[in-house]
């Protein structure tokens, strides 16, 4: 048992996978000696050596579409892309291939190839850097969008993506890579994908959420249930599919529902979850469903990023408009 | 001011227009062109005809869909299926039919695909190598990974992708060329200039003397041969694949053809071609071109032509039938190669397509 | 006045703008001689010339860079991707730049420009020329996406856009580019942007829907009626931003709601619209909102599309569930 | 076989590392070098250096965030921005501070950006120059619509855009070569080649001998210069935007050089840089060669430099401090240049920000 950080954690199940599986192989820009820019991959070229964790030329369509390639050929790449706001040159090998191999060719030919890319703002970084567009791949059909919430999640979720014979694409909050530390066994024991976490149980409203957001999501359950209003928080970690099943039962206990995430609103993966519940769980409600999120802006620059991220606060009020519905 | 670094590009023919050799017969013997091999190259040349003018008719009466005709481009298609070996790993795009039927893609199955039945891209014997690939020039950056993997593996495998002029234009092409320098991989890039991408004629696509010399953006060594020359097609690109495969790194083989036909059955090409251009491209096709090379040479006699043809054709009708005789997958079938195993959410969604609701 | 169909006034509304204003100019793959490959630019060529009607190398991502940079120069250009499955490269331009010049540089530069491209399935296309993505580009901040479902709406919408000072996506449903003809005056007339439209009026449930599938969406509202099942059917339009304000009036009047679309379901626009209604609109319902949607699949070949399009009895059945709730 | 086309990259030093000028008295008064000149660009680079050294400072006291320092690259991008004229527009990446300040863009703005602000890209002088550009090479397209504009209007303009020997790489860079060479644009992209891409050395980025020759994939003229040399940066930049807007066509430059510092304030290049590389880099470092040659010649003393020091670090000493006194955008600065007219929807959402809703 050891303590890891989320960073630490992603870092301990590559090495884990690259030792255990040789068909696993890691690829990016700075990946190699640098260890990536937030250190994922930190030693792991030394480990595996230069050709198995590869540093790729500055290329985002090359290094999904050699990663679909490697797929095609057994190989089980996990390609980095540095951060999420440079995901998108990646995005038409992505939707155009990676998700349609299997599809396209009855099986033949398949993808197990995982796209991992740091997401999500808070760290004070340049333009481009603080990016949450999930909802573009949660669209994507064929393919898992997955965000792990904490160190364990991220260890046990990292390796059941690497695992997944279909293409993942795999969001790290990089706000909370080391906000916090958490122990467990590096033994390889991946979680279930396509399921959500109840990461806390309540009767009076659902708290849908996902990634960093979480922090603030339970923190205000935390406050709320001071002043008697008992949150469910449930993780939705699998953005795609959704586990609705999960979050329709909560649902029906609490009657009332409420997603948190900072992307912006529009189109939202906040708005998928809503519509699940609009669709299935209409009849369990008392309020209406509530998206706390991000503005439909473009995330502003650092001096003003903080009033973009939905905040403990805003979660609140949130939830006291929903109770006093 | 000091030259650091020289280029050139050069051009290959050996068998011109007029169908006149400009080798001596040991060198050809030499590259294993011997009078069966010849005949070889001439007859899949005619089944590849056979093939395309048959598939233009079942488009025309509603049989598949749209379809895009390899017309003129048989002796540089075939040539890659032939100097490939079984184990190599061929990354077509959409024109590509002659080279997938070398490698031993049915008919039946290209009849598939392009009747809009995703089983035409399971291929029963290549199996490893790429389906069609619509979005141009983005098969170039899978080529990087499936030579990686050999090169990883240690194996003595070539992966070899093609895409046409308008593909040189895509960014996907330069990234995947750089790559494959950078690591020296096991591929061969052809780009099939046919002179047009639709109705952008090469001219406009690039302000380039030569698409060849594209290769040298990323270090590739790069040529430029008549791609309406079997002989030229064969022995450049039977070198190209056996440096690749002794570990000499990649090369880009700029195969100048022309596109005969329109660019689809849904395009017409008089809106915008010449036909005096097209007229004259005719006179340089390669079908004919062998032919009358290898009627000079006494290989062939108009006989032998009858006959070839009638046992292409043949082949084309019993692909054709056995294509008609094709049951059409259920409808379910959308769902089920989706995911390896299908998600609850998939199941539910499966259930009503099946339920009609 | 004249008869068009919806090609033909996607061309009306290119020639009258480029003759209008110079500003203008249009750009793309074979939209020059060729005239575009459904036509769209028939002509146009011919009449503004190749500096003006511009045959570019075939490379999405520098067609729509391209464009950005005559933005910022003050042109307004209009650049067409041939079909939407090819839009993906040119993507991370759009979302990187066209949708932030204005923010980043506080309005000192901008982007006008107009990217359109042919969408949605049932026409017997090959792989990829049949893709629904609208809801990609729905989740970009600082864009507007339009979406036409009639000739006349078609010449006055892509006026709009092109006259727009910021960037619009123009998506054209091709399955009716000929479906059918409608008589108005080419006089350059726009319509609004931001705004639905309603199509039908009605008292029992609201059915919103955009493109071709309006044609199947007013099939059943008219089969339904005969039923005594009378449905409000809102063209949506303005794919971004919604406008948010009819459709909730909309459905307060009839308390039941439908949304139709052929895009895959997860992330659709269709489970944004529902996510409004679930939110602001919740009270005045009687019933779930139902999405009527294409299936979480990649759009198959032709031999099954008509398994994966929406039909008229697909719209008709919800449309009873809903009614029977 | 014959050839078909034929191509070499030259490279061109005039003042060495040892600040030897190669070249005579006359050509350097050809080319607008006159002593007053040069120690104009020399106060410039002193000023870049300034400004530059100050930026990494308030990063390191959290005034500003990430800093990408432009250490090392001062000679080729002063010569960009001296070179142009005030109707040619800039296209930047993100570590081209010096050309930014010769173009007129004012340090408070560059402070304003690199702290947070977007009002520092409102550029209150150079109004038609691009802003800071994070995406790698994606301005390169962006240059070809610029420059399409300037030729459709008949404009005398060029458009010089930058990128790293790392932006090679991307699709977007090839896809604008290509572009610019097919309508013959006024654009000069310069590849300042500093060696590394974050920590990835030049040698794993490409094949190539040299970046320069990535142009031939375009048919843009191109060539490699030392980017370290004031005088040939001056030199080249001057003849190839000459060139351009005597409209004859786009040309690549490469200019060598070396990232002194980290990549940015965020990086610690020690991991991955050889201490005795970076050693070497010191030594052909452009402000001291400058230095160096014009104390040789009796244009600069001691006293001077001193002076000019003091100078430059007054002024950006002035901005630091108007910097530091600029009051913070309001919140709701966020939703005023999404749209030129804020649409419904989002005036909602303002609302919900102002109520903190
Ligand atoms: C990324 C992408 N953009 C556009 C298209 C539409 N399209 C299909 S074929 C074609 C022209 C291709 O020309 P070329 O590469 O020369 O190949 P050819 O068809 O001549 O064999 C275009 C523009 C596409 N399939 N993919
Ligand atoms: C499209 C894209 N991918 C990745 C990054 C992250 N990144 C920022 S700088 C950099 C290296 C750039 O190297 P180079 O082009 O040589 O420019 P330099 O920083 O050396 O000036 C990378 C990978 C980015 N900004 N944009
Ligand atoms: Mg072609
Ligand atoms: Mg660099």
């Amino acid at each position: 048992m050891s303590q890891y950080t989320l960073i630490e954690a992603v870092n301990a199940a590559l090495d884990y996978e690259l030792a255990a599986d040789e068909s696993v192989v890691v690829l990016g820009e700075d990946v190699g000696a640098n260890g990536g820019v937030f250190r994922a991959t930190d030693k792991l070229q030394t480990r595996f050596g230069e050709d198995r964790v590869i540093d790729t030329p500055l290329a985002e369509s090359l290094i999904c579409g050699m990663s679909i390639g490697l797929a095609t050929q057994g190989f089980k790449p996990v390609a980095e892309i540095q951060f999420m706001g440079f995901i998108y040159a990646a995005f038409d090998q992505f939707i155009c291939h990676a998700s349609r191999m299997r599809n396209r060719t009855r099986g033949r030919l398949s993808c197990p190839m995982v796209l991992r890319a740091p997401f999500g703002g808070g760290i004070h970084a340049p333009e481009h850097h603080s990016e949450s567009t999930e909802a573009i791949f949660a669209h994507v059909p064929g393919i898992r969008v997955v965000i792990p919430s904490s160190p364990a999640r991220a260890y046990g979720l990292l390796l059941a993506a690497i695992r997944d014979p279909d293409p993942v694409v795999f969001l790290e909050p990089k706000r909370i890579y080391r906000a916090q530390s958490e122990t467990f066994e590096n033994n390889g024991e991946a979680l279930p994908l396509d399921v959500c976490f109840t990461l806390r149980q309540g009767s009076d409203l659902t708290i849908v959420s996902w990634g960093a957001m979480l922090q603030e999501t339970l923190q205000a359950s935390e406050q709320l249930a001071q002043m008697g209003i008992d949150c469910e928080v449930i993780d939705l970690a699998s953005i795609k599919p959704i586990d609705k099943k999960t979050i329709l039962e909560s649902v029906e206990k609490t009657g009332r529902c409420m997603i948190v995430c900072e992307a912006a609103k529009s189109g939202s993966v906040a708005s998928e979850a809503a519509a699940i519940v609009a669709e299935e769980g209409l009849t369990s409600l008392f309020a209406p469903i509530l998206r706390v999120t991000g503005y439909d802006t473009v995330m502003p620059l650092l001096k003003l990023e903080q009033h973009y991220l939905p905040s403990t606060e805003k979660i609140m009020q949130a939830a006291k408009r929903l109770m006093e519905f | 001011m000091i030259t650091v670094a020289k280029f050139s590009i050069n051009f290959s023919q050996y068998l011109d227009a007029d169908s006149n050799l400009h080798l001596d017969n040991q060198a050809l013997t030499q590259a294993g062109l011997d009078p069966a091999r010849l005949l070889d190259y001439y007859q899949a040349m005619l089944l590849v005809r056979s093939y395309d003018t048959k598939a233009i008719a079942l488009q025309r009466t509603g049989r598949i869909g749209t379809y895009p005709s390899c017309l003129g481009q048989e002796a540089i298609s075939t040539a890659i299926g032939k100097t490939m070996q079984a184990c190599d790993v061929f990354l077509p795009g959409y024109r590509d039919a002659a080279t997938l039927l070398m490698r031993g893609t049915t008919m039946h199955e290209l009849f598939l695909y392009w009747g809009g039945d995703e089983r035409g891209m399971d291929f029963s014997h290549n199996k490893e190598d790429l389906p069609y690939n619509v979005p141009i020039a983005s098969q170039c950056c899978h080529s990087i990974g499936v030579a990686y993997a050999f090169k990883l593996r240690k194996q003595p495998r070539v992966a070899v992708v093609v895409c046409g002029d308008g593909g040189t234009s895509e960014g996907d092409f330069y990234e995947a060329l750089n790559a494959a320098g950078t690591w020296q991989l096991p591929i061969v890039f052809v780009v099939i200039n046919n002179q047009w991408a639709i109705s952008v004629p090469r001219a406009k696509q690039s302000y380039c003397q030569t698409l060849a010399q594209k290769g040298i953006a990323g270090g590739v060594a790069s040529e430029q041969i008549d791609g309406n020359d079997t002989i030229a097609c064969h022995i450049h690109l039977q070198r190209a694949i056996d440096n690749a495969r002794k570990g000499n790194g990649p090369s880009l083989i700029e195969a100048i053809s022309y596109r005969l036909g329109d660019h689809t059955t849904a395009d017409d090409a008089s809106r915008y071609r010449d036909q005096e251009e097209l007229a004259n491209a005719w006179k340089k096709e390669p079908l004919v071109r062998l032919e009358k090379y290898l009627l000079k040479r006494g290989d062939l006699t108009d006989a032998k032509i009858e006959t070839f043809k009638q046992q292409a054709n043949a082949q084309v009708k019993q692909s054709v039938e056995s294509y008609l005789a094709t049951p059409a997958q259920d409808k379910s079938a959308m769902f089920e190669y989706m995911y390896e195993t299908m998600p609850d959410a998939l199941k539910e969604q499966l259930d009503q397509l099946n339920q009609n609701k």
